[in-house]
Order: structure tokens, then C-alpha cells, then sequence
């Protein structure tokens, strides 16, 4: 078996943004509309970055690179299928309905920032590698019991897929055969190791045959790509025919966090190389040279992009600071005695030195 | 009502559950077609389906992990763990995932899943099979740990487990399986989660136990009532969050206190208990609080277990020696 | 891709004894010494469950229908090539070189049975599902490293293949390029859970293709295919071209253990099936179509057979008892002050109740 | 001799027993060209060679399985898990396999290696990255549990760690690496496991503390000091086996007890200690062992985490209710 022919990459738009392919379930307004998103979600990207840099915010995992692919996925969706992603998901998460400045929250360190908002059907990020995964399983299990016509979609990482959760997860899934779609965020890097330290596999797509499920490897930065893609997987898997593994290749343009320094591990002709793939320039490029995009429409969109970021900027840091005594209120649905008696204690504390 | 051994009033429970309640559903290994290897979830396929009572593959932080989304997604997941000495293969399933989407997600969602599983000695196992790890999960926040002690505890416990919205560990001593019958009322009824039981009342030293020791506590009360010492027989029931008041009431009025667990002794759980008894009763105490417990190595083998394990006898010279100090 | 047609079976005498290959890499006297140990083990298999029966040992897990994987495989080795099975293994252990009253103290509760004899190089079998896979691949790692040219074989079930340390171990193995070879004997029940609810792929080989390494399907009932095929992965396993996964195709013939009842799960009819193919009967239907044994070999090697067994039993038998002493031995390299100290009290302990 | 942070410390003592000894040998994600998040392997790749430091897949169980088989088979593994709050996904691997195989193979095999881990607060991490688990692994037996305080420690006990014939966890409180240095032997040194050290001698009241909890305890002792309360503050270093004739010996000179760590309360090894000194001490204490503790919950988000930690004013509280007892 040769895996790259078996999975070839689905590509509808190339690197230089020229149609190679069918785009036709696509609009020129859902494409502009993509490109918005996009262009604000890599401005606040950027500007998180900064944030941080200034001691604003704590640390925070830059998702630059790979907006096609979390947009992409979630435009696909319905209001109620379940997103179970990673630290690195909230453009898919703001995309689903996450306001702009939780993502902001959470690395100043609020905890409200685990408190999806009621109309969006996501669980909280997921820190620990792979974890979401089985969850994910699970709410689609759920979903099929109680004939939701629900599906759930998770996001990982290409480093994920070494986790035992990974193989459990899509084992599971393909032996109860429910509707959950496993996208991996092939970015080429966990943290330092490189793709071809991870595994001694060219793809990742051809995991799904261990499974007897369907594998689909495709371009993840190219929006078209992924949406019309996910589309047709969501149908499918909405339908009742079990789950999907889907590769979306794509490169994290950026560190691993703001505590990273990819300078110590990557090289720079491959990141050179690399980066030019990159999503938004490629969606620019493309609607610009099929006039769907003049250069006075690409200024504001720029400016709308950032008064949004610039307005989640200041909800966060207008938020009012999290305290000690709500760390005690969701532990458990009720207070146990000795909970009660030490958030006392702690208010106590904090009075006495305050 | 029926006389009952705990694992017909377990599955007794399970059933009751599941037809009071369409969202309650098992799943783990061998729990189907066979019932369970104990037989806890014995039937339960014929009468609610392959759709409710699920043979999972062999992967525990599958069990775990899926019931995670299962609870959240509007189930109510009664997963079982085949013998608690495996659980670690869920660990961080149960240790950062289901006791924390409560905390992570600031109230949005929270986990009402129920792991069952049985444990402990007597019943000599393969390795592995009869270790205690109580003491392990009452350290994690956010998990309720359950340990039941005679058969109309364990119906009682279960359904409070199950009805609980948050994960509740609920540990099966297995020796007590079969071990002895109790009047179980055939309906349902539950036994609150976090209080401890009163066994016997006594006024010259306080032993607490919970489940596999439960008995042996009460042997070892019967032992030394001939020495004219009445001791008072506490059943933690619930180890997370545990009912430290009745226990400090007892021994503010005994002023003494022998613990009693199966369980390694280093950080066992007789080390939180033995704590807090020092703290909160300190003026009250006639002696130290002892500990009587399993040895810090791994559970032997089944030739020397009935040694390792704490029996009446070494509980008793435990009382004799706390009252003679 | 068709997995059955990818990974065909590989036979050489069939369910009915006959030659259906080439079995040139094996020579006659190597075939009947087979079969002497195949009768040897079954012969003890069956004692061991009467043992138990008895009360005079406890749980026992039986292996009658795997000898021909277990021989098959250990035979195709060098001595100090590493061993790490499962609780099922004794059978690969005993032709390894444990002394066949080893498995009875196992079941009896001694703890010396942990002792592998010093001449063996395999681990202790293993009681949690999967875990003795990654030791494997760390064995053989430690023999790349130290330029050994040892190689690890690891056994483990159908259901073991549902864990995550499976896949995590197959993953480790490929990326590292060590020299393990993973030998799954797909018995066909986990317990109570029959393959098929197990995984939703056909065969087990396939996966494999997850890894990229290479994947054998082979009749676990045949000894001749599975020492041949065995000879040759070890050569190449050796010559450092990776590791390999093999899916022995078997049958459990009894009980789980003893504890055990497979007439609540296991149909009638395919159980009936199953045996057929059985591995003892297969050799010698072989062995006496084509000369190689006769009624009296047979008759004398039943003899042999029943007093190997007979001895082991006695060993096992008048094996002096554990000691609870003993339990703190093992626990660390030294004694720490306060084992010592619990290791008093126990004995002070029994004395005072002896 | 050089003065150094703890990560400088980390690093020279890998350096320094992979030189001596060809067997050592670090793995772990981003060990390598990365040398670890922290820098703790830094260089070491460069120094020696991609066989013997090793960047592995994303994988705890298969870092800790196949690391089990590496020490079986001769190497000395030194194997990092990149935040402590990681390892129940290798709790299988250490619990019933890396602390097992001596015992299971009665003797026949054991297990060097060391298990490197950051943890604690006080650096703000994301969810999860800061938790403090000691409390489980000292209840596990066959391993090693060792936390330094200080440079100077941090050398001694990881290559005596690294020596040691079973596995250790060495656990790195992350908000020590850099806060303060140390002058630091160039050579090899080792610092007995299974020690406590005391750090300074007093008369009133004994602080136990451990880790990151160390530099606290002094800081409290130096407030209560201007109450006159002299304190004897002790290090434990290593938590099991701990040392408790130190801390006992201390108790039954101050009579006083204050145990501090970072970790969540219920079953703490505060616990142990606690529950061991009222055993062992009980006629010399004037007062309540105090425990000084992270709160039961999960470990909170970054924005309270300094309210939420043990500091130099709650332990100062403690000491002077305990004086005052
Ligand atoms: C179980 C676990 N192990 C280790 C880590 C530390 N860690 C955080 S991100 C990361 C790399 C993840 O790589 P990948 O899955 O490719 O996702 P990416 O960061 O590239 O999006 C590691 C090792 C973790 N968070 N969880
Ligand atoms: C981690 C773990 N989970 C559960 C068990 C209980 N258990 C023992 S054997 C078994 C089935 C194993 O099936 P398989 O891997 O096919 O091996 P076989 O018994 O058929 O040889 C189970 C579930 C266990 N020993 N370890
Ligand atoms: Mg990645
Ligand atoms: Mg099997």
C-alpha cells in the first residue's frame, strides 16, 4: 500500500490561491465571509501575542496557520453538533460562538473562560493531549442513543495521535459506530518533535484503516478544501454510516506558546518553505484575482477586524478579577462541609494578610 | 423485601435504575452478554437491550472517557471497572477529566457518571486483582468515592450514586459479595452519600472501618467486649467526602480511636482520618490514634494473604493496646 | 483496500493434517518434537483445571488450543532472545525453559513463581491487559542500544489490541526501529467479547498499516506456519529492518480460567467450528498421514507425558509454603526502617495468634 | 564549585552521570533538540548523541513502559514526564509495573529509573500543569518518591536517585528552578535518599515542609521569630520512605507540629506525617499537629493562585495558634 496515493491531499485552492479543483458548494459570499473571519482571526492571533509580550496576559498558544481548518470545520456544522478541541481551538471556538475575548480571559486567567456560553455546544479546552478525543466519542454515542441527528466533531494535534486515548477513542468509535468525526491538526510540530519523529508513517489518514473507517487527508489550509469536505463527511456521518478520520495538513506559522522558541528546533528552510502555504494570503490571493475582493474591500475588512479585536481586548481586561471563593463553588454540585468550613478559612486568610 | 447478598442488591440496584430511568445505561467489559465476571449486571441485556448494557473493548480510559461525553451529553453512565486494580488505565480520565468539567467549565457542564468496581482481599486473585486504592481517589477533588458494607448499603449507596450529579467512585468490597444476606426492600430507596453509619454503639474506644473491614472491626469489638472493653463501630460508607463530624463526636466521647483499612498504611486513607481526629479531638484523646492496615508492600500472593491482611485479632490487640496506653 | 486479501492467512497443513505448503524449513525430528511437547503441555493444561477442580490449586488460565502459536513462536528464537507474555503464556514459558511445575505454583499463591529461572530470558507473565507489550519494545531497545542482537517477542490477546498501550507500544517500536516482534494471539474472545465487538476491522494484521511496519496473518493452529514464518521474521527482525506484527489466527478451546463459564456467551455452533482446526490434532493427523509417527509413539509419548506432568505436580505440590517474611523482600533493594519494622510486627503478629 | 540555579543543578548532575556512565540515558518529549521546556537537558543531545537522548512520541505509558523494559534490559533510564499533572497517563506503568516487577519477579528483576517531573505553583501554567501529586506515589509501594528543595539538593539526590536500584520520582518544584542559586560542587556528589535535612534548628515548634514549600516554612519562621518563637524547620527531601525519626525526634523535643505542603489537603502526605507524629509523639505533644495545605480543590487558575497556596503569613498563622494552643 502506498499511503499518499491511497489518501491523496483533497486541494481546491493551491498555494498561489489558482482553483485547482471544484468549488462549487461554496458561495462568493460564504468565501468573502470565510475571509473576514480569517482576517480578524489572525489579527487577534497577533495581537494576543503582543498581549502577552507586554505582560498583559499569561501564556497563550497561538493557532496562526491553522484558521482554514477550525473554520472550515465548523462552518460545516449545525448549532448542536458537539466541538471538543485543544488549547490551540479558539478559532473554532469563536468561529461556533465564543466571544473574542475568552480566549483572552483564559490566559489572564480567569476562570470563566471554561464557561462556554450556553448557546454553544463545545466543551472547554482541552490541556491534556488527546483526552478530548474520548469525549467526543462519547457525546456522539449519546447523541446516536438518543436520536439526536447530532454529530461531534474534535480537534487534535499530529502529536495526539501517539496518545493511547487516540487509538481507544477511534477504536471505540468504530466499533459502536457513531457519529463523531476526528479532525487532527496535522501542523507538522508537537512542541519540538517534528511529524517524522512522531510516527514512522507518512500520513496520518492511514491510521483509519487499523479501524476500518474512512481516512481523508486534505489540504488544511485551504478553507474550500476543508468546507466542502466536511460537508459531505458531516452528511455522511450525520446519516448514520460511523466515523471519519480526516488529516487537515497544515503548519503552525507560529511558536508552541508564548513560552516557546521554534528557533531552537526548526529549520529555516523548511519553514520557509512551509509557510507559504499559508492560509489566509492563499484565500486573499484567490479572491483577488477572481474579483471577488478589491483592495479598498481588504482595508475594511482590516479595520472592522480590528475594532473586533480591539473590543475584545478591552472586555477582558474590563472583566472583574476572578476570586478565591469561587474556586471552592464548582467542585462539586454542593459544597461538601469541609469545603464550606475551608472557603471560610481562605476569606478568613485573605482578610487577615489582605 | 428480600434477603439479598450485596451483589444481587447491586444488581438489584442497577436494574431498578435502569427502568426508573431510560438515561441510565452500563457499559465495560464482560458487563452484557456474561453478566459481569462477578455477575453484578447479570440480565440486565436481556431486559434493557445491547443499546443500555454495552460489552465495551478491552480499554478502560475508553470506559471512562466515553462515559465523560456520554454523562455530558444527557446519559447517565454506570461504568464498570472488571477489579479496581486496572482503574489506573483510566487515571487521567477520572483524575483530569471527569472530576474537573464541573471546575473547568465553570458550572456549564458537570459529570453524573458512576464507576463501579470491585476490590480488596480475601478471595485470592492473580496479582493485581485485590488492591485497594481508596486512599488514591479521596486525594483527587472533584470524584466521590463510595464504599458500601453490607448489602443494604450497597442498594442504598448505588442509587444515591447514580442519581448524584457529580462521578462518584463506588468501590465493591469483594469478599463481601457473597459473603453474608441482609433484608433488602425491593423498592427504591436511597442511602445518603458523605455519612458515615453507626454500627454499634460503644462508649470505651471508637473503630472506624468502611467496607471490607467492617466486619472484621466488628469481630474484633465482639473480641475485646470479653475484656470488658464496649467499643464504638463506625462504617464510613462514603471515604470522599468523608463524615469527619460523627467520627469526631465518637471520639470526643471515647477519647480513643483505632482505624482500620485493608489498604497500604502509608497515606492509606487512616492517615486523613488519624489527621483529623488529632486536630479536631486533641483535648479528648486518652491514647494515639492507631492505625491497623494492610502492609506497605504490594498485596501478596494468595498463600500469605490471609496473613497481610488486618484480621479481628490484630484489630483487637490494637483496642487493647489504645485503651491499655 | 480488501485486509483479508492484503493479509492472507499462511498455512501449510491444513485443519485436516494435510500439506498444503512448503515445510522445508523444518525437519522431522524438529515436527515430532513438537508434537511431544504439544501433548505434553495439553496433557498438563487439563491436569491443572482438574487441580483446580480439586481445590488443590487456584484460578487457573488455561491455554489448550494456543500451544502451536507459543511453541512456534519460542522455537523460532535464541536463548537469549527476550520473552514477555500474559497470564496465558505458560505453555511459551515452559518450552522457554520454566520448569512446567512453575505455572502450578503460579496458581497455588507462591510467590517464587515470579522467579523466572535465571537460564530464561523472559519477563514474569503479565496480569494487566497490554502492559507488557512496552516492555517489550524497551527490551529491545536496550539490546539495539548495547549492540545485543537479541530481539523481544511479545504475546498478548485479541482484546489487548483494544488498549491504548498497545498502540502507544506499536508506534514506539516504528518510530525507534527496534528489533520486537508483536505476536497477537487472536484467540477470538476476550473473555465474554467476541472479536467482532472488540474492533469493527476484520483482521487484526491491518494494523499494521497504521504504523507502517510490516503485518503477518498467520493459522495460529498450524506449528509449521507459525515456526517458519517465525524463523524468517526473526532473521530480518534481527538484521535491524524493524518490528514486525503478527496475528496468529487461534482459538481458546476451554474457559477463560477457571473462574470462568463460556456457555453463557459462546454459541454452540461456532464453538463447534472452531476446534476443528485445533492445533494437537492437526499435527498429528499430519504426523500419521504421512508416517512420521505410529500408534505406538503415540501410546509411548501419552506415557512420557503423563509423567512429566505427574513430577511437576509433585514439585509444585511439595514446594515449601510462602512466607508473609518474604513479601518484604521483594519490595524495594533494601529494607526501608519502617518494612522492617512492619516485617517485625507481622511475624509478631502471627505468633501471637498462630 | 559554581553558583546555580536548580535547573543549572538538573542539567549538570544528567551531564555528569551520563559522562560517568554509558548506560544513563534521557528520554521524554522535547528532551532533545529542545532540551526539555525548562531547559533541563539542555545541550545534552549535542553532548551525547541522539541514541542516548531521546526525543519520544507524545506517549507517557509508552515513555514509562518501554523506559521499564530499558532498565530490565540494562540501560539506566532517566525519563521525563514534561509536567507532573501528565503522569496518570503512565499511572498504570509506574503503579503496577515500574514498583512491581521486583516484587513480581521475586527478586529476579528491578527496575533504576528515575522519573524526572516539574510541578507546584507560583509560575501561573495553564490547567493542569501545576498540580502536586507526591501524596499518590508515596502510597504506591515500590517507588521512590524525592523532592529537592535547593540547588545544592537537587544535584545530590538526583544522582543518587540515578544510582538508586529502583524507580524514583524526582519531582521538581518548577518555581524553585531559577528563584534562587547555590554554590554547587562541579563533581559528583550524592545526597542520601531517605533522609530529611534540617534546615534550621529551633526549640518551640517543628516545620515540616518539602519542595517548593521549604523556602515558605523559613519565611514563616522568620516572621513568627519576632514573636520569639524559635522553630526547627525540617526538609523532608524525601517523601517515601520518609524519615520520620527526624521528625519525630524534633516533635518530641518542640512538642509542637506544623506540616506544610502545597498539595491539596485530604490525604495530603501531611496526613501520614500527622498521623505518624500523634503515634510516635503523642505524650510529648502540647498541641494539635497543624496542617498547612493547598484547598481541597482542584488547583485553581492562575489569576488566585498565590491566594490559594500555602504562604509564609498562613504558615506563620499556624505556628503561633499552635504555640498558643
Ligand atoms: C498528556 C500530555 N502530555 C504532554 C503535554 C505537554 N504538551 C502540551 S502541547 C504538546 C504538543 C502537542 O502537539 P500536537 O498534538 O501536535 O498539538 P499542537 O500543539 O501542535 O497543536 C505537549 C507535549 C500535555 N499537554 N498533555
Ligand atoms: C487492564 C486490564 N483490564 C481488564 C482486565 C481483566 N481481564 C483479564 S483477561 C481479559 C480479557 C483478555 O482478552 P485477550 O486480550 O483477548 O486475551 P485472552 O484472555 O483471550 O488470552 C480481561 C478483560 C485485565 N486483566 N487488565
Ligand atoms: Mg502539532
Ligand atoms: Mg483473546
Amino acid at each position: 500500500m502506498n499511503p499518499e496515493q491511497e489518501f491523496p491531499i483533497r486541494r481546491v485552492i493551491d498555494e498561489q490561491g489558482q482553483l485547482v479543483g471544484d468549488r462549487s458548494q461554496v458561495s462568493d459570499a460564504q468565501l468573502k465571509d470565510f475571509y473576514q473571519w480569517l482576517v480578524t482571526l489572525r489579527q487577534f492571533d497577533q495581537r494576543a501575542w503582543n498581549l502577552q509580550r507586554q505582560g498583559r496576559i499569561g501564556t497563550y498558544p497561538p493557532y496562526s496557520g491553522q484558521e482554514a481548518t477550525q473554520v472550515g470545520v465548523v462552518a460545516a456544522l449545525s448549532h448542536d453538533d458537539w466541538i471538543c478541541g485543544s488549547y490551540r481551538d479558539w478559532a473554532a471556538l469563536a468561529y461556533a460562538g465564543v466571544p473574542l475575548h475568552y480566549p483572552l480571559l483564559n490566559s489572564m486567567g480567569h476562570a470563566i473562560a471554561g464557561h462556554i456560553p450556553e448557546q454553544v455546544q463545545a466543551l472547554p479546552v482541552q490541556v491534556v493531549i488527546a483526552a478530548q478525543i474520548l469525549h467526543a466519542v462519547g457525546l456522539a454515542w449519546a447523541a446516536k442513543l438518543q436520536e439526536q441527528n447530532r454529530v461531534a466533531v474534535t480537534f487534535f494535534g499530529d502529536g495526539a495521535t501517539s496518545q493511547g486515548d487516540f487509538h481507544e477513542a477511534l477504536n471505540l468509535a468504530s466499533v459502536m459506530q457513531v457519529p463523531v468525526i476526528f479532525v487532527c491538526e496535522n501542523n507538522q510540530w508537537a512542541i519540538s518533535v517534528p511529524l517524522n519523529r512522531q510516527m514512522h508513517s507518512p500520513t496520518i489518514a492511514q491510521r483509519a484503516l487499523a479501524y476500518n473507517i474512512e481516512g481523508i487527508r486534505l489540504d488544511g489550509n485551504d478553507i474550500v478544501a476543508v468546507y466542502q469536505t466536511m460537508r459531505e463527511v458531516v452528511e455522511r456521518v450525520r446519516s448514520g454510516q460511523g466515523p471519519v478520520l480526516i488529516e487537515a495538513v497544515t503548519y503552525r506559522l507560529g511558536a508552541h506558546t508564548t513560552a516557546d522558541d521554534p528557533t531552537r528546533y526548526r529549520p529555516p528552510e523548511e519553514d520557509e518553505q512551509r509557510r507559504r502555504g499559508e492560509p489566509l494570503s492563499r484565500l486573499q490571493n484567490y479572491l483577488q484575482r477572481s474579483g471577488l475582493l478589491s483592495q479598498d474591500d481588504i482595508s475594511s475588512i482590516d479595520e472592522m477586524a480590528k475594532e473586533t479585536v480591539d473590543e475584545a481586548v478591552q472586555t477582558a481586561e474590563a472583566y472583574p478579577a476572578a476570586s478565591l471563593a469561587e474556586t471552592f463553588e464548582h467542585v462539586y454540585g454542593e459544597l461538601s462541609e469541609s469545603l464550606r468550613e475551608q472557603r471560610a478559612a481562605s476569606v478568613r486568610g485573605g482578610a487577615a494578610h489582605g | 423485601m428480600g434477603s439479598l447478598t450485596m451483589i444481587q442488591a447491586i444488581n438489584q440496584a442497577l436494574a431498578l435504575a435502569m427502568e426508573r430511568d431510560a438515561r441510565v445505561m452500563v457499559l465495560g467489559e464482560d458487563v452484557g452478554r456474561n453478566g459481569g465476571v462477578f455477575r453484578a449486571t447479570d440480565g440486565l441485556m436481556d431486559r434493557f437491550g445491547r443499546d443500555r448494557v454495552v460489552d465495551t473493548p478491552l480499554a478502560e480510559s475508553a470506559i471512562v472517557g466515553s462515559a465523560v461525553g456520554l454523562a455530558i451529553g444527557g446519559m447517565r453512565p454506570v461504568a464498570e471497572i472488571q477489579f479496581l486494580g486496572f482503574i489506573y488505565e483510566a487515571m487521567d480520565q477520572i483524575g483530569t477529566q471527569a472530576s474537573r468539567m464541573r471546575f473547568r467549565s465553570h458550572g456549564r457542564y458537570h459529570v453524573p457518571l458512576v464507576i463501579r468496581a470491585p476490590f480488596g482481599g480475601g478471595v485470592r486473585t492473580p496479582e493485581i486483582h485485590s488492591d485497594s486504592l481508596e486512599a488514591i481517589f479521596a486525594h483527587i477533588p472533584g470524584v466521590k468515592v463510595v464504599v458500601p458494607a453490607t448489602p443494604y448499603q450497597a442498594k442504598g449507596l448505588l442509587l444515591a450514586a447514580i442519581e448524584d450529579p457529580d462521578p462518584v467512585l463506588f468501590l465493591e468490597p469483594m469478599r463481601l459479595y457473597r459473603s453474608m444476606r441482609e433484608e433488602v426492600p425491593d423498592d427504591w430507596y436511597e442511602v445518603a452519600l458523605g455519612q458515615a453509619r453507626l454500627v454499634q454503639a460503644g462508649d470505651h474506644v471508637t473503630i472506624v472501618a468502611w467496607g471490607p473491614m467492617v466486619p472484621v472491626a466488628q469481630a474484633a469489638a465482639g473480641l475485646v467486649a470479653g475484656d470488658g472493653i464496649v467499643s464504638e463501630v463506625i462504617d464510613l460508607c462514603t471515604i470522599s467526602p468523608w463524615d469527619s463530624s460523627t467520627v469526631i463526636e465518637s471520639v470526643r466521647k471515647t477519647g480513643r480511636a483505632v482505624i482500620v483499612h485493608e489498604d497500604q498504611r502509608q497515606n492509606g486513607f487512616g492517615a486523613e482520618v488519624a489527621a483529623t481526629i488529632q486536630e479536631q479531638a486533641f483535648l479528648s484523646l486518652e491514647a494515639p490514634v492507631l492505625r491497623v492496615t494492610g502492609y506497605d508492600t504490594p498485596f501478596p500472593v494468595p498463600m500469605v494473604e490471609d496473613l497481610w491482611l488486618p484480621d479481628a485479632n490484630r484489630v483487637a490487640d490494637a483496642v487493647r493496646q489504645t485503651v491499655a496506653y
